[in-house]
């Protein structure tokens, strides 16, 4: 049942608001996402820790009322790995954003999804650089402008869901912030599934991507995220969906699949070992 | 000028063009031979938070950069008159866009319809341009001159008439003001 | 620092609203199905008419800045993927 | 009694003082840590990773610490430099770590199986912006032993990252011990009230024992939250842990003697040097010279006051280490005139020979007694 | 005559000393100089590129001068720590190219948006092992556009990476400057006989031009081989650079004095803080106190020569720098009780003002006459 | 045509032989295969660079009669990316490790395939780390021994070939030293392609990765190479053949595809702005 | 420090071989086709009978420390993939 | 011992398990109630290059850890005895495993069939067994007992009977030779 609009009072920090975030950022609304996430699954917010790289993005856990960690750019994972390890029975969520998780960040991305390490990344995606002024990311259409590419990108970018699973992930979904609904129920599958988890949520920064890009102000951009989405079936991509896709990026569950999760894997180490695992 | 130095403080919230207003009245006293530094200061937020900027003109070479009491502020925002706006030099002067008053009641300065007249001209974002305008005419920081060659220099030539316009109604409403500081 | 809420009722239903948290962004304003929400002078949210509100929720759903809380369990009224 | 390496010495005294969590990336010199603790600490049920590289190894020990571990890592230059970042994000956490770095010949890839000290200054001032650093040296396999059991105290103790200097003779050096017993520093559980501040003097309080903490690497206050906290708030916990570390100066100081009394010149060294400067005063004291040393294990914070008392009581103090003279620039800095003071540097991965320190020694004493000038 | 910002002064000096290659990762407050680069270079045909992190930016920035270009990157201090591996890895290869680092308020994320002097330790010892560093700074716009041409100058002299250290206000700031005429140093193209030795005292060739050189960053002596090579070979390098930048020390310290004629109390500062520095001594001589300061533009090789030659006629130095105490170190060793030093030092990301300054410079001169003592 | 055993002489760095590669390791033979492949497609030497990461493959540079830079562990790719945009024309063959280019260099290995730079990858497979003394890798399989997974590694390992792909390389193929004919033929081939290419050659570590798994001396080890691979033809893998793999390793071209390589759209870039790129 | 290497010739052919490169490690011995390697005391490599070379340049292909090398192009005598 | 403090230096090539045969003999010196030290070092190859490893015992605490002239050399190959086995004290005993001599003509000190002993034993890895035995019987260098105490606490068991073995054998290799160094 989806839960949208309830009292999330509770799940935020009420003493860090209002948040540094620009009029009309999308971040605010994933934020919201996984505040409503927690609430759908009755975390106990006592064991929940929110850990966020650095980045416009990587700011939310001040604003969840829940353990937070405001790491360094790009290494969220990393923090977020020795955390769940050393005590694995926190939830832990990761909040990055696409220059955080996939430029600077993105060999612990892809090793934390190799390990299948029970963490939940939520990953801001808003096609630029927001903290430091609109500069190009990994994830930079070809073409854009950023103030790094006055005259538009001529980097491919990074399917972030697809690098995620190639490297082993084993829940991988995509959804933006057009889709209030889903969003978030896609942030509290990723958080129940017992592995390494990626929810990539398009989003808007409508002060630098969309001003420079002359995509207008958020209520504009949110027309454009549905616009340039396609809502697919779960399961792997079809290759005739691809087809269908032409310019247009799926929005779904793309892979949801249980392989012996590592803090599981530690314990049956330990045990073969003599020793008990966070006894 | 003045003072020499002259120390100018212009604030507001990000995403009013504080620093380019700063800027723009730099490169108008550079115009006028005059020495200039202008410094800037802004948090995390890359809107709404309250921002500002600096600037020291000098008939001599700048030593310390920034200011600590200025002799002129233009405050464009609550949140920027609540951070910034009630350290003035005695003797100085303190404009203030009107709404600040709403917020603030005991806010001190003069009370200038800044952002009302922008809108009048079509577009917010004018705001800054008139306040320039206003602070010039009031204040005589630069000549009206140099500023306007500034303006054009500076600004994006698409939205060069609006500013143009802007000014020159930020000149006439500095010069309605009853008692020039 | 934070300003008291404004709770606006109609009948069992309410709509508490943040106001100082507001930044003015439009998302609320333009994805309103009854259309009883615009910006003042200030760009601060206000809901104009609650008696027409039909607590769909989607003005908290939107908005990024957590403004507005629906105090009863909500339903959705509006479609899936609803107005933007 | 039992001959063990120096790196075997830290893994054991690690797990001896509690510590439960090791992620780490293999390099040579240090590698033999983490392999010994691969094998410790699974079967006592602690956590063993190996990470992608050096700045997740430092961030996964921080993170684990936030997650109530006793976490460490061991690295040697290269990696050294790459968690860097991550020391300096313990530091401005309040975060209790230990960081081991087994010093090899430098600059770069350099001599990897070759000893060196190039990183006494880098343990300080490796990180960016300004902060206090606690860095302790081993010269002994005992040493290496006691020095890392008490860097877990004095993370504990301070909240902070502390580093333990070796190097690669001593890494990989056997010496028989009678290992000391060791009792880790018990940790408190404080009162939880409303108005408990996770930050500045209280005891540290992992994630989910009750305190929502919110940890950042930003500017903060005591209660963790950037929000209005500027600048003023994370200096004053700096200059405050600054003032703590001077208050317990003489407990912190660790530092053996070695005929000092009556030293007219004084050997100022540390670590893996300190053993050939004490077979060089041996060597003076036989000559009739009147030669000391002074072996510092704690270096940073540096004990100017210490260094102090020496240099008023001594002719000149000669401060052999092997790099190009660093720990000797706070020493020239402390002594203030008060004595000459010399550097005696080498970065060619060798040992200094006892009779190459007394020979500067007696060379300095010599420029000394004629008023001639010693390049120093 | 043009107003510009400092980061612009930056980019319009690389660009007018040659520089054709930019790789980099944004960061405040150095972004702009990255942003000027991506839209000067692409016109120019020079190279520019955002790479993925600053690990590899400042590895781009190697390779590209090994591929002859003129490369340079600019970052901050989370930045500055994540490239130091590689600063290391330039100075042990001689590879000449430029290092921007503009200070923000610090340890870890800090303060992105204020200044701070908190690496100047960091840069001449942030890299592990040991290393000859080159560092300058500035202190306004126009300074900033000399001396980033003058790295440019020295990196291609002296074939080594060099660092200039700017801060969060001076990055931002904009003054009006007459811009001075830039020549880049030309490169000689050497002949490539049979014996040509690619390291030392040769000149630079990059890969294509002939000569089929090894480039490592182990040790190795003037072939570039590692193979026979040991340590000895690269200190006999470092120990030759460190001498033939003493002997050039008169033209390559770069300072300004002012009214440090017959200055009883000597301000010795650098960067931002020599402009509050520069007041204060005018309103101490307005007081009629003789005082007096020293800019220094080139903190490393650090000019002890100069520092002594100023402490000889002065009663008492006094170090105001953004930080908990950096600079004041090597000052104090140079000085070596020729006259008291004091620091004065902040880091909460505030300037001082002159009047703090002036203040400080009183209670030291003040202290000095009553033989008291101030906490220094 | 094959030209095995032909006279390498000019291709060797002579005064830097022998190597210390241990007797029987994998990466001389490896080394050869890269000398081989120059010397059938007839480079010229002094425009070749052998960019090199840290690692016992890492040292292949110094045995190369062309130009060479060992640089740091894991960062060759950046150092070879700065290189090739400041001279195109110079070849550049990159060899590194499977820690080199997956643990440390992961995120720089994924970064050069998203741009499609025209470097070749050669990526020494040994399933372990050897200069350091045989600690695990990110490639080695899971239950496999190595000193720091004394009981056995609970880790899942990373297919390189995988990750090249979902990366964006467009040369992308594997070979093993035992393949002699083949290996410096795929070689050639990525060093012709005109993109980022991979060829990742499973090696033999006898010293370390095959005494800790009992696997014999390195001729015994060629033979376990023989037995855990089947050649597969070019191409994406058939989903039919991932079956008839189970347990083998494919060995092949698994992409090879023509797009814009980077400094070709570098110099469009330059030329679009006004200016010449590399004049 | 390179010992100059030796040349054995059979008739037009010949294979030079490096022996102090040779590192013992058995490899060409074993696939050797003509079985006429074999290491001596020292380990290293000796070429027993180089009448009964048939040139395949296996050796060389197998060998990871360039000890042969082969004087005339040659042409592979044996099948793709041939012996370990 | 023979003097005190007794520097010893064992070389060979890597792979000869010289280090495990230095960390032997300090364990045996430790049994035998003494003070020791044992460094090692090592090139970047990981079998073949050259490698030491040095013991130092003393009745007293050691300070400098590393030997500078060796009181006893036993050297196992040639790479080894050109980079480091010239070097002894005075009046110090320097063994020799025979084949050296074939590469290194010139080379000084009594040439004792180590490797010839071990491959007669069934495995030429018991190489620096062999040579530790012989070691002792000649020098004395700490007692025999404490030696097969010492092996026995640091072999592998599966090696165990070759080791003891080789020991037993090195011992009489020892004994064999003329005159006692
Ligand atoms: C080591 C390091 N490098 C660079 C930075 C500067 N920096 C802060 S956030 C950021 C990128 C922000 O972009 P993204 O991760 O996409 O998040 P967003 O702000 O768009 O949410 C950068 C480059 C830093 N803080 N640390
Ligand atoms: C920053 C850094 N971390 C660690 C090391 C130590 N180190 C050198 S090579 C290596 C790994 C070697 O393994 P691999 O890359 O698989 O290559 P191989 O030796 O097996 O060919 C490591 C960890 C280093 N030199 N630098
Ligand atoms: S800069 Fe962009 S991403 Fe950052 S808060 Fe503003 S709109 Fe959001
Ligand atoms: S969505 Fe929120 S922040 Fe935006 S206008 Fe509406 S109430 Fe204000
Ligand atoms: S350790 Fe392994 S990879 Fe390295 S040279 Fe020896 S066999 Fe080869
Ligand atoms: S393959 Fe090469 S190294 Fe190995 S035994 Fe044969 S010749 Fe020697």
């Amino acid at each position: 049942m989806a839960s949208v609009g309830q009292d999330l009072t509770e799940y935020l920090r009420q003493e860090m608001m209002p948040t540094v975030w620009c009029p009309g950022c999308g971040h605010g609304i994933i934020a919201q996402g996984i505040a409503t996430a927690l609430q759908q699954i009755g975390a106990d917010l006592d064991q929940v820790v929110v850990v966020g790289g650095i980045g416009c993005s990587g700011r939310t856990p001040f604003y969840m009322n829940t353990g937070a960690m405001h790491t360094t750019h790009g290494r969220a994972l990393a923090f977020a790995t020795g955390l769940k390890l050393a005590r694995p029975r926190l939830t832990v969520v990761v909040t990055m954003g696409d220059g955080d998780a996939l430029a600077i960040g993105g060999n612990h991305f892809i090793h934390a999804a190799r390990r299948n390490i029970d963490l939940t990344v939520v990953l801001y995606n808003n096609s630029i650089y927001g903290m430091t002024g609109g500069q190009s990311a990994p994830t930079t259409p070809q073409g854009s402008r950023s103030t790094t590419t006055p005259l538009g990108s001529i980097e491919p970018n990074f399917d972030a869901t697809v690098l995620a699973q190639a490297a082993g992930a084993t829940f991988v979904a995509r959804s933006t912030t057009f889709d209030f609904q889903e969003m978030p129920q896609l942030i509290a599958r990723a958080i129940r599934h017992p592995g390494f988890s990626v929810v990539e949520v398009l989003s808007q920064c409508p002060t630098y991507y969309g001003r420079l890009n002359r995509l207008g102000e958020a209520p504009e951009m949110l027309q454009w995220e549905r616009d340039r989405t396609l809502p697919v079936p779960d399961g792997p991509l079809p290759e005739i969906t691809r087809e269908d896709l032409v310019g247009k990026q799926p929005i779904g569950i793309f892979r949801e699949e249980i392989r012996p999760e590592y803090t599981a894997r530690y314990r049956e180490l330990c045990a073969a070992a003599g020793g008990t695992y966070n006894a | 000028m003045r003072s020499d130095p002259l120390r100018i403080r212009l604030s507001g919230r990000g995403g009013q063009g504080i620093i380019l207003a700063g800027t723009v009245l730099a490169e108008a006293a550079m115009q006028d031979g005059l020495h200039v530094v202008q410094t800037q200061s802004y948090g995390p937020e890359a809107r709404l938070g309250a921002s500002k900027s600096e600037v020291v003109v000098s008939s001599r070479d700048i030593a310390f950069p920034e200011v600590l009491m200025p002799d002129l502020v233009l405050c464009f925002s609550r949140e920027a008159y609540q951070k910034f706006g009630r350290q003035v030099a005695q003797g100085g002067v303190v404009l203030l866009e009107e709404t600040i008053l709403a917020d603030v009641p005991d806010a001190q300065g003069q009370l200038l319809p800044l952002r009302r007249t922008a809108r009048e001209l079509g577009n917010e974002l004018a705001l800054n341009v008139v306040g320039l305008g206003a602070l010039v005419a009031i204040t005589e920081a630069v000549s009206r001159e140099s500023l306007r060659a500034a303006l054009r220099h500076r600004m994006k030539p698409e939205f060069m008439e609006l500013n143009v316009q802007a000014l020159e109604a930020g000149f006439r409403l500095g010069e309605s003001v009853p008692s020039r500081a | 620092m934070k300003e008291p809420a404004l709770t606006l009722t109609a009948g069992d239903r309410s709509l508490t609203v943040q106001r100082d948290w507001c930044k003015g962004c439009n998302l609320c304003v333009q994805s309103c199905p009854a259309g009883i929400l615009s910006l003042d002078e200030g760009e601060r949210i206000v809901v104009e008419d609650i008696s027409r509100c039909i607590f769909c929720g989607v003005c908290a759903a939107r908005c990024p800045d957590f403004v507005f809380t629906l105090a009863r369990e909500w339903q959705p009224q509006v479609a899936m993927g609803g107005p933007a | 009694m039992k001959l063990i390496q120096g790196n075997e010495a830290v893994a054991l005294a690690a797990a001896a003082a509690g510590c439960d969590f090791y992620a780490g990336y293999p390099i040579t010199p240090a590698t033999e840590i983490m392999e010994q603790m691969a094998r410790i600490l699974p079967p006592q049920g602690g956590v063993f990773i190996q990470m992608e590289d050096e700045l997740s190894a430092a961030a996964a020990v921080i993170g684990a610490a936030w997650g109530g571990a006793r976490a460490m890592t061991a690295t040697s230059g290269p990696g050294f430099s790459l968690m860097q970042e991550h020391i300096g994000y313990a530091a401005m956490t309040q975060t209790p770590c230990v960081f081991v770095d087994s010093q090899r010949g430098g600059p770069s890839t350099g001599l990897p199986t070759l000893p060196a000290q190039g990183e006494v200054m880098q343990s300080r001032f490796g990180s960016h912006g300004d902060r206090v650093a606690i860095v302790l040296t081993a010269s002994s396999v005992l040493s290496a032993y006691e020095m890392t059991a008490r860097a877990f105290d004095l993370a504990e103790t301070y909240r902070q990252p502390v580093v333990v200097l070796l190097d690669a003779v001593l890494s990989h050096m056997r010496e028989n011990v009678d290992l000391p017993e060791i009792q880790p520093v018990p940790r408190v559980v404080p009162e939880l009230g409303e108005d408990f501040q996770p930050f500045g003097d209280s005891p540290f309080v992992p994630f989910g024992e009750g305190h929502r903490t919110v940890v950042t690497g930003l500017a903060h206050d005591e209660t963790g939250l950037p929000k209005t906290a500027g600048g003023k708030a994370t200096e004053r916990l700096l200059r405050a842990l600054e003032a703590r570390l001077a208050r317990d100066a003489r407990e912190i100081t660790y530092y053996r003697a070695h005929a000092l009394e009556g030293a007219k010149v004084v050997l100022l060294s540390y670590g893996i040097t300190a053993r050939a400067a004490r077979e060089a005063v041996d060597v003076l004291r036989g000559e009739g010279i009147a030669a000391g040393l002074l072996d510092l294990q704690t270096i940073w914070p540096f004990p100017d006051w210490l260094v102090q008392e020496v240099a008023e009581r001594a002719d000149a103090i000669l401060v052999p280490e092997l790099n190009l003279g660093q720990l000797v620039i706070p020493v020239q800095a402390a002594v203030a005139g008060r004595c000459r003071v010399a550097p005696l540097g080498r970065a060619d991965g060798n040992l200094f020979t006892p009779e190459e320190i007394a020979q500067a020694a007696r060379a300095l004493l010599a420029a000394e007694e004629t008023g001639g000038v010693l390049h120093g």
